[in-house]
């Protein structure tokens, strides 16, 4: 039976090629994969399509794939003040950005994960993000139709794991990161604790192990902003 | 008679709200256990000064519901963050999910209350509080259009006038939109107001401010009733 | 501050009204909001729209709707073979049915709960369930469009609750329920144990109270089917 | 030689497999690891047939992922269910959620394999497996359309005719569908076949039978090599 459980962060990430369009887990400091993204750094991966609610925290958090140059391009929520990174490279035109709602980035993540072709929303009718979309009155409303975001690999952040791969996430570092996992092709997930099979409550199990592919233990490496 | 005391022209001397009585103004406007979230700038000084006999919910859109006060010095857990990356307490009965889920609870019309900061306010209560138009930098969106695409009442609370003295509840918006028809109420630094199908009404003004004053100073008309009610605090 | 707890299941469903739209939480035996769903059969709503997986077993769960001739109309997966007060009535033509793909009624449900105006799936395309929807190619896929089914009460089985309205189910039964609790207008919950706030881990909560309206205690009553 | 030693014409009397044995045969499919939703029927047997040497973490669309043997009388927990209602064990690292992410991991491709029964496999891999034509009642879906339509490989268990003799095999469907060009793999009571874009290839014949009269109960061209090999159980 294939194994989850890798020994290194480095051999978690070592088959991520250029161009590999990629999830990054986090919100506000918490729940980010840090050390699978330093990783990423020394394998210095190129011309990556980032999903991920914000750019980093100067060289924190995705801050250093920005600084390393190694993203072409952002689909954000919130790139952030303090992405100075990204804003830099930004500014410089050597990463586009595609700006999409926080709650819309969600569904879109979602759909992918759910085998949806895409869904309408009235979020964003009548402003910048509608621009280019389909839209159309349904249920009597304006609505835009969103596509879902697929991605070949998510870098997650959870609290526990079992080897099968089952997840818990402390507090409200949980954000993201679930609905990542259920969206990309090849989910990789730092865990702070790896558990025996068994311990993690069935009811309490967060992320089911379906979602999860590889798993790496990692301690610490928090940005605090 | 409170509001219509004082006729004078309007100065730029003359005192106006604090963000501080701005987010005092609109903590009535809560409900007793109702669920609201709270976006940056003035929304978020509002739990402060919640009625003490009045409980409420606030929703975070990075996945809480039930935050309490700020966490104090040495209390910080850097996992239960708000939604400004600031550490915070639970009230009990609180819980987590991630994030569709939160953004599920904003879009869906759950919330029975969201509150935002504003740039502009239309007449027709749209909504630009995002990006500043010639700003640098990438910008960015945030929560604000599914919450302000979904919430059962969304409060805007903004300064009155933008720095340069220009009105920021304006006929038709001119900077990037949030969301169309969105807006209910209206908390300013000068009065309170409401947007409705025939217009928007001047329900409150600000201590020493008459209804004539708070007009000049917005760029859509206001529907104002005989006598207008001075903001009240509690 | 409004009290979610009802004294009694009676005063629980008194309001709702003839022509009601109603979800029924439940799945194989397990969720179902029995005492509920009795409570409703004495207060003697008529001419239900009711959005369920299956009819009843015989006289439980929803049959017991049926044998009484309180529903109209039926927005289900499975109605099942053990449904035969259901059977009966849609062989004579008094009740009719909307067939839906399991999954494609939890997903019109949550749209209907997340805000969201319709979604295109492949399920169902060049089926029966196709007919009179809207298809196109999207992601290189013939699609069809799926509009939210949305509802005026949901009548659900829990757990534990916490006088909040925080829900938590058993095992398997939790199924349908915290979907349906997302999308109705009012949620009303029958649980097994109503725990004092605070005893419920926040991480474990299983339906968070903003999606519970009404709570009321009820024991026992299962239909093995 | 296995499969071709015998050329006298078919007769309803020629032993074919039992529904015990295409479970057997099917269980052989299945990959070590592998996240696996067994549907009503004869899938629901393969289970017991599950060689020793693997582990497979079964899928119930009603939100168990693990599922284990079926439960003993007196250890039943009637909240503990799997789709047809029967109570089942977990595993050691079993999960528990709601449908709509049940669903999911079904529509969404997360599934490595399903194993369906079927009416009418078509030879572009279409199946009808839900309703059939004249049949009393309403009839009903279940999950089998989300999971035809996302299962990684779909595997169909049937009888290779109907009780009246006539293929289940067919060029086109004429049973209601339940999804197109969905089935990769179909075992039967008299051969094992996948579905490729060049068409049906026959994999294996039951003991005793040759490709040509497997052929002649098909409704549908099998692709045949020299040598089909027998049915394996091991």
């Amino acid at each position: 039976m294939k194994q989850k459980l890798y020994a290194t962060l480095d051999q978690a990430v070592a088959d991520i090629p250029d161009g590999a369009q990629i999830m990054f887990g986090g919100f506000g400091g918490a729940g980010f994969p840090n050390n699978l993204i330093q990783a990423l750094a020394r394998k210095g991966t190129r011309n990556i399509t980032a999903i991920s609610n914000n750019c980093g925290t100067r060289e924190g958090e995705l801050g250093l794939m920005f600084k390393n140059n190694q993203i072409k391009h952002v689909i954000a929520s919130f790139p952030g003040p303090h992405a100075n990174y990204f804003q830099e490279r930004f500014a410089a035109k050597e990463v586009t950005l595609e700006l999409v709602p926080q709650g819309i980035l969600c569904e879109r993540m979602r759909a992918a994960g759910a085998g949806l072709q895409g869904f309408y929303t009235t979020v964003g009718v009548g402003t910048e993000v509608a621009e280019g979309k389909e839209e159309r009155f349904l249920e009597g409303q304006r609505c835009i139709l969103e596509m879902p975001i697929h991605a070949d690999y998510a870098l997650i952040k959870a609290h526990k794991a079992d080897e099968l791969g089952n997840l818990t996430y402390r507090l409200a570092a949980r954000n993201f990161n679930p609905i990542m996992a259920m969206a990309a092709k090849t989910t990789i997930a730092e865990v702070e604790e790896i558990v025996p099979v068994g311990t993690i409550n069935p009811e309490h199990v967060m992320t089911p192990a379906i979602f999860v592919h590889r798993l790496v233990q990692a301690k610490g490496l928090r940005y605090a902003g | 008679m409170p509001g219509d005391g004082i006729q004078e022209r309007v100065t730029p001397a003359k005192p106006r709200l604090t963000r501080e009585q701005i987010a005092q103004r609109t903590a009535l406007e809560l409900p007793d256990g109702g669920y609201v979230n709270l976006g940056w700038g003035i929304p978020n000084l509002i739990a402060d000064y919640l009625p003490k006999e009045i409980t409420v919910y606030f929703h975070s859109e990075n996945g809480i519901l039930g935050m309490g006060r700020r966490a104090r010095p040495g209390e910080e857990d850097f996992d239960q963050v708000d939604a400004m990356k600031i550490p915070v307490t639970l009230i009990p009965g609180a819980s987590f999910f991630h994030q569709a889920d939160a953004h599920l609870m904003s879009r869906g019309g759950h919330l029975d209350v969201a509150v935002l900061g504003g740039f502009q306010v239309s007449e027709k209560g749209d909504l630009s509080n995002w990006k500043i138009p010639g700003a640098k930098g990438s910008g960015g969106i945030g929560g604000a259009m599914d919450i302000a695409a979904g919430a059962k009442t969304l409060i805007v609370c903004m300064e009155h006038t933008t720095k340069d003295g220009a009105p920021k509840i304006v006929k038709q918006c001119t900077y990037p939109l949030t969301a169309l028809t969105c807006v209910d109420t209206i908390v300013t630094d000068l009065a309170v107001i409401d947007v409705k199908p025939e217009g928007l009404i001047l329900r409150e003004v600000a201590r020493g401010w008459t209804a004539e004053e708070v007009q000049e100073l917005t760029g859509a008309p206001l529907i104002a009733g005989q006598r207008i009610p001075e903001m009240s605090f509690a």
